[in-house]
């Protein structure tokens, strides 16, 4: 840290601050990667069992906000470019993983979490199609009522047909929250939302983080294709292509065993079903039964 | 099949398949020629292209040769 | 492929494939024909059954008519 | 897809696919490396099973590989 | 390719393949031989069933010969 | 097959495929040559684009596992 | 199949495919370099459109023999 940067601020500052500053940029130092989340909603005994989940590869550390702003400024390096974030219920994430990992890690541990009335749908609400299990009553009315497709089957009430009943952005409704809570429905997603990570000189926003994981599996598919291709196309042997590259030159044999009507033994088979097939095929053109050999009469 | 086989020898060796023709190459394989098929297959033939359906059959895939 | 015509037809007559017949089929049809290609095409059939080749070729999945 | 040949390169001599490791291959390479096409690929591979999406390319007829 | 063909006739000839038969083929047939790629060549069939995987050329359909 | 295998390399090797180049690499091989093979071969190949028919080949559908 | 992707990786940065720049990136990867295999890699690719070869298919490795 920056020894003078501290010395300056020294009289201004009471002397608590200016030790959870000090603490605060310990931890900026202590890790390749660091970011700031958002902590807003969580309930502190799910923030708990995060942080618990977190041990060993990531580390959260709350401070006041300002004081937060203060040790990135103190810290520099870039890491002020993260003051931009700082705002509302936040936190620092500090991480050794690299910053696609820890976005990673995160997403994975957001759960699903019940939505109130008066809350703003984060994305749209849907009511699947299914039995509720709930017996017949004024809990159908419910149901049309926030606007899901319900009546009474074989003794229960049914959701008909997957039923969006609040699109993202709009407000939850009290009746809304009582037939969301009667199903078990939770659609939040409740966790650690990084806003931005600075890692090793670089920062990384969110949407860059987010990586396709299928879309990876699906390259080194590609690639290991590629490679299967190159190794028997230009006959270089590997151990994974030799039975492909053997049996491509004896395709080649074959083929040209056929095209050219070579009379070798290997080849003769393939020739008489040619020829058959070539019978057949000028049959099928021929309308006259009595032109047609026998076993080809239709 | 033996008449259908004798036609695409004389359509290999570009000769006409007409009757004598047809009927020569099944006489030197020892066929006992029925003088109406051949009529029938001839005059069937002359609709027929008989390269467009030799293609056809062997740009099918071919079975597979008994191993 | 009109050797192997040749050879089909006799298979087909009951006659003998061997080198005269086809020969004898193959000038019938006007065919300028290569005694190497006769000779081998008799030696290589010692070794293939003819009606097999044909059941494979007749089992395989019919070919697509041509478009 | 350079990328991704690096680690499969390491993959097949055992070396741990982390961003030192992509990061010398790349450069012995010739590659102007971008540090965080490098972290995303060693984050993204940490979830894919490497020999079975090999394995399903082997199994599959080739595809003509994308660019 | 032409060292993978040499590969199979010797595989047919019975005669073991080895660096020096392969490099005799070649030679015979007027290619400039590249002694690595024979090494390479003869390394890696010595783990391969030759047999099965020409079967599996022979057991696929045909290809689709033209005209 | 070593017949076909021969000319294949004599194909790549850019040497002719006439009756010596394809009986010195069939004696190379170790294979007892037959003439009228070698004969019936070169004969079958005269008009014959090779690379067009291997290429053919490699158009055809991937081979249907075995079965 | 390491030399390959050693290959493919030189092929995307544009650096010449030779024995130094090949054995310089399996350097880097931790593998232990056969020079021989090196070579006839190079020796390999040296006609090759490398595109193109991976673009087309091979065909389908060999499934296991037809039960």
């Amino acid at each position: 840290m920056s020894d003078s940067a501290a010395a300056r601020r020294t009289d201004t500052i009471p002397e608590w601050k200016r030790e959870e500053v000090a603490e605060l940029v310990e931890f900026l130092e202590r890790y390749q990667s660091v970011g700031i989340v958002d902590v807003a909603g969580i309930p502190s005994r799910q923030l708990q069992s995060m942080r618990r989940d977190l041990h060993g590869s990531a580390e959260i550390r709350m401070s006041r906000n300002t004081l937060t702003v203060r040790a990135l400024k103190e810290v520099d390096d870039g890491l002020e470019e993260l003051t931009d974030y700082v705002s509302g219920q936040v936190a620092f994430v500090g991480t050794n993983d690299n910053p696609f990992g820890l976005y990673k890690q995160l997403e994975a541990s957001k759960t699903p979490a019940p939505i109130s009335a008066g809350e703003i749908a984060p994305n749209d609400i849907v009511i699947p199609e299914g039995d509720t299990g709930v017996d017949p009553g004024p809990f159908v009315g419910e149901l049309q009522q926030v606007g899901a497709a319900a009546r009474i089957m074989d003794g229960s009430i049914h959701v008909t047909e997957d039923s969006k009943v609040l699109e993202a952005g709009e407000p939850v409704s009290e009746e809304l929250e009582g037939v969301l809570s009667e199903l078990g429905i939770e659609p939040k997603e409740v966790g650690l939302d990084l806003r931005g990570v600075f890692s090793e000189g670089v920062r990384f926003e969110p949407d860059e983080l987010a990586i396709d994981v299928e879309e990876y599996r699906s390259d080194v598919a590609a690639a290991a294709s590629a490679a299967r291709n190159l190794s028997v196309n230009a006959a270089f042997p590997t151990a994974g292509t030799t039975p492909t590259l053997l049996a491509t030159a004896a395709g080649d044999a074959k083929a040209l065993g056929v095209f050219a009507a070579i009379e070798d033994p290997d080849v003769l088979p393939d020739l008489i079903g040619k020829a058959d097939a070539q019978v057949r095929s000028i049959a099928a053109q021929i309308d006259d039964e009595e032109a047609l050999p026998e076993e080809l009469r239709g | 099949m033996e008449y259908v086989y004798a036609a695409l020898i004389l359509n290999e060796s570009g000769e006409e398949i007409n009757e004598d023709n047809v009927t020569a190459v099944l006489d030197a394989a020892g066929v006992d020629v029925e003088e109406s098929r051949v009529k029938a297959l001839v005059a069937a033939l002359e609709d027929v292209d008989i390269e467009e359906a030799v293609d056809t059959a062997a740009a099918a895939p071919a079975p597979a040769a008994g191993g």
